[in-house]
């Protein structure tokens, strides 16, 4: 039994890219404990619902994070048209389900390279990286934003996307998918990398049940959990199954993002080849009306719980975000415990946490 | 007075060739990555620009510290030069690090200390071959002596295959390259940030950027003595060794201590000690 | 499991041109829909405010008695918003990004 | 989701404790807690799911009131329950861990907590 060293790890660290910190009690270089503590990005958006119009605030509100912005308007927008019992144009939610997905793809690729950073695989990053340029080159010519899209609002979405465009979208993945195809090569293939994943940081599928894990923490240990199964917006009209993997470690939550990034791909090209004509945005009269709604929706990095509370005036009497990394904290915590020093990194990023979302 | 000189241009070469083999292999690692990469003098640059930052020690004895790494560097590599031991400029060298890790532990930051645990083991990991590749040396040669091996007439190579590729497997390591940069990487993209280096900075960084330089080149010249007795194959044997580490290191990814240690002597045992029994029975 | 499955790819990348740019001196082409920047062409602007009131980030000043429009870019989150509740159509988004400043 | 899919269940610290606790037992997963402020105080409102549709269990407590954790039955708790601590000033005892007011480093103490100001939109 070795010396107990306390290392803080973050809030400011070249790994984690995250403002999170964590106090590792290490013996040696096993982690025995972690206790996390955060704050550092708290912006009080939820706040800031009660100052803004609803219709305004879709622009916020894709802006409590910078990755999977795109969902948080998405689900914005939804517990809005729910909560005032709209039924927006068919097209506009084909065209928010399409962009969904490249939006998932994106995080996902982001996430492989930030895998790869910690793994100290700085070329396998980088390429990475080089795939996800493509991505969001198409997303900004269609929407305008690179990484803040700013595709929706209430009621629909700004601009639609001529048929030309979007067959070039689903076109983009031919040449696109041997790109993929190597990098699950190298993740799941590579020596030195398996050697990294497998069988570091396992957590059990009772254990995801109980500390509430979502997204791919709870799919990679064998919990189907995928929001998308709930059919919002049109993802009722299109084939899909939730990715499982059942080992739970940090190599089985690898699998569900790569898989993810096929099963996207598939989802994209599926609601092209069914996308309707017709308009893409309503207008909205009226004001949300006294009462609340639950939504929920599948981010990148899992389920994220939107609960808007209206009391008949332009501004929300509560609004509240729960994101994926929040409910995936404590499974972190339990992942953490018994590691070596050299996974912490590689472990924190297996969750796959944004900070910002969490504390919004 | 030819020693002499000859140290005298190691001492003012082989930091240049250093830094130039710095930015090639930063440049290379660019192009390997798809990037454009920094300008090829850019670690020159680099720490001409840390000698020019305003100078804050953690601790007073680790300028003294990094002061000695530097000097024992030097000196080890002076010694190769000048034709010496060549178990004495090994364990010249050893030495030099060690003062690297007192500079290291003088420090109360957890980070420099598991760097310093981890430059411990590192050491252990690629001894036992830097020790191997001498003897095999001198049952070749007959003598440790490093004139003497770099006259020998056959080439090393062809009788020391297998310590071949065993330094070059530690080589990785001693190079700072995945999959073995454990205690410092290059990129700081780590655990442990900076590994040993983490509470340097200013002039004693730049310092043990230039000892690094001055290693590298010393660790290449050990490399170009198996090919010593044909000079142009030994400068296209280093030139392809220095490509390969930057290959493997864009080919990897970091693995743990334990990894490298069990490996490292794994390949010391089989490769090192193999090709020396064989050397033994013919 | 297999050995080295990165090696084609990185061999590949070594002899095909960076699929990095040197920005600022060479600037990608932006696409027509690229949010860029805000402009405002106060020759037609009648100063109604309505930017400024719209602007989720308060990122606009305008005060009509003295013919004042100014936009902070440092909050100015280009939403493209006040471009679109603009009644005399003024305002524009320019498709290039603000220039980086070395100071 | 399906409005439909939501149930509003209302009820008293006890009850809720003993629900929570049968809840687990039925195989549910906390999906979160979360607390909003009203006219006569304060509602938290804990959601479960089984799957996937969810049951929501209220409470509705006043400033002072003190209110039992229950990470000691979902450990995921702790997270909303410090955040409900720290954002509205609420007293949540026995929290498995608890960061005692240093959760969200905010300039203002509570500030979810103060009643809402009478706002124009605009800053």
């Amino acid at each position: 039994m070795g010396e107990r060293t306390v290392i803080p790890f973050g809030p400011q660290h070249p790994v984690l890219l995250e403002p999170l910190h964590l106090d590792l009690v290490i013996e040696d270089e096993k982690v025995v404990k972690a206790m996390p503590s955060w704050g550092f990005v708290h912006r009080g958006l939820e706040k800031l619902a009660e100052k803004r119009d609803f219709i305004e605030f879709p622009f916020v509100a894709e802006r409590i994070c910078g990755v999977c912005s795109h969902s948080h308007g998405m689900a914005y927008t939804q517990a809005i048209e729910a909560l005032m019992s709209l039924e927006i144009p068919v097209r506009a939610k084909y065209l928010r389900t399409i962009l969904a997905e490249f939006s998932r793809i994106n995080s996902h690729l982001l996430w492989l390279g930030l895998l790869a950073n910690a793994l100290g695989f700085e070329s396998l990053f980088m390429h990475c990286w080089k795939l996800r340029e493509k991505i969001l080159d198409i997303v900004e010519e269609t929407t305008g934003g690179r990484v803040i899209f700013g595709a929706c609002r209430v009621g629909g979405v700004n601009r639609d996307i001529d048929a030309p465009t979007l067959a070039r979208m689903s076109r983009l993945f031919t040449g696109m998918e041997k790109g993929f195809r190597e990098i699950d090569g190298v993740f799941r293939k590579d020596y030195t990398v398996q050697k990294r994943l497998q069988e570091t940081g396992a957590l059990s599928r009772a254990d995801a049940h109980l500390l509430g894990a979502v997204g791919p923490v709870a799919k990679g240990s064998g919990i189907p959990c995928d929001m998308r199964r709930l059919g919002y917006s049109v993802y009722n009209e299109l084939d899909f199954q939730a990715v499982v993997e059942t080992e739970g470690d940090s190599y089985a939550r690898t699998s569900v993002r790569i898989k993810e990034i096929f099963q996207s791909v598939g989802l994209i090209q599926q609601a092209i080849a069914k996308i309707p004509a017709g308009e893409v945005s309503m207008k909205i009269t009226g004001l949300p009306p006294v009462g609340e709604h639950f939504e929920m929706v599948e981010q990148p990095r899992g389920e994220a719980v939107y609960y808007v509370k209206g009391n008949g005036t332009r501004f929300l009497e509560r609004f509240r975000v729960r994101n994926s990394t929040f409910a995936n904290i404590p499974a972190l915590l339990k992942i953490l415990e018994g590691c070596e020093l050299s996974d912490v990194p590689m472990l924190i990023l297996s969750i796959d946490p944004c900070i910002s979302c969490a504390e919004r | 007075m030819k020693t002499v000189l000859t140290i005298v241009l190691f001492i003012v070469a082989a930091p240049l060739a250093g830094g130039l083999m710095a930015g090639l292999d930063r440049k290379a690692g660019a192009w390997m990555q798809s990037r454009v990469g920094p300008p090829l003098l850019q670690p020159f640059y680099d720490v001409a620009k840390l000698f020019s930052k305003q100078n804050i020690a953690v601790h007073k004895s680790q300028k003294y510290y990094v002061l000695c790494f530097l000097v024992f560097v030097i000196l080890s590599g002076a010694l190769f030069v000048a034709g010496q031991d060549l178990l004495l400029v090994i364990f010249a060298l050893t030495l030099a690090d060690v003062f690297l890790i007192l500079g290291a532990y003088s420090v109360r930051s957890p980070y420099s200390y598991v760097g310093a645990e981890r430059e411990l083991v590192q050491m252990m990991a690629y001894e036992p071959m830097v020790i191997i590749t001498a003897i095999g040396m001198y049952m070749v040669t007959k003598s440790f002596s490093v004139a003497d091996i770099a006259a020998f007439e056959q080439n090393l190579f062809v009788k020391l295959p297998g310590i071949f590729i065993g330094l070059l497997f530690v080589l990785t390591g001693k190079l700072r390259k995945s999959p073995f940069d454990l205690s410092m990487s290059h990129h700081a993209h780590q655990e442990i940030v900076g590994g040993v280096l983490t509470e340097f900075s200013g002039a004693e960084l730049a310092m043990v950027k230039i000892a690094y330089w001055y290693q590298n080149v010393f660790l290449l010249g050990l490399v170009c003595l198996f090919f010593a007795s044909a000079f142009w194959l030994g400068v296209g044997a280093v030139m392809l060794t220095f490509f390969l580490e930057v290959f493997i290191d864009n080919n990897s990814a970091r693995l743990t201590w334990q990894f490298t240690l069990a490996s490292s002597w794994i390949a010391a045992a089989v490769l090192g000690m193999g090709n020396l029994v064989v050397l033994i029975f013919i | 499991m297999r050995i080295l499955p990165m090696a084609k790819i990185v061999l590949k990348s070594l002899f095909r041109k960076a699929a990095t740019q040197m920005y600022p001196l060479i600037t990608k082409e932006y696409y027509p829909a690229t949010r860029g920047k805000v402009l405002n062409d106060t020759e037609f602007c009648i100063y109604c405010g309505m930017c400024q009131r719209k602007c989720p980030a308060g990122a606009i000043e305008v005060i009509r008695a003295k013919r004042y429009w100014a936009l902070d870019p440092k909050r100015c989150v280009t939403c493209n918003y006040c471009v679109e509740v603009c009644p005399k159509k003024c305002m524009t988004m320019d498709k290039r990004y603000t220039a980086p400043s070395t100071n | 989701m399906a409005k439909e899919l939501i149930v509003f269940i209302d009820m008293e610290i006890p009850e809720m404790l003993t629900r929570v606790e049968a809840l687990k037992l039925e195989g549910y997963r906390l999906m979160q807690i979360h607390c909003t402020r009203v006219e006569s105080g304060y509602e938290i409102n804990y959601t479960f799911a089984l799957d996937l549709p969810s049951q929501n269990l209220r409470i509705h407590i006043d400033r002072e009131q003190e209110i039992p954790s229950i990470s000691g039955i979902f450990p995921a708790a702790f997270l909303y329950e410090n955040e409900i601590h720290d954002l509205f000033g609420l007293n949540i005892t026995d929290m498995l861990i608890d960061y005692h007011g240093r959760f969200y480093r905010t300039s203002v103490p509570a500030p979810f907590g103060q009643a809402k100001k009478d706002t124009g939109g605009g800053e």
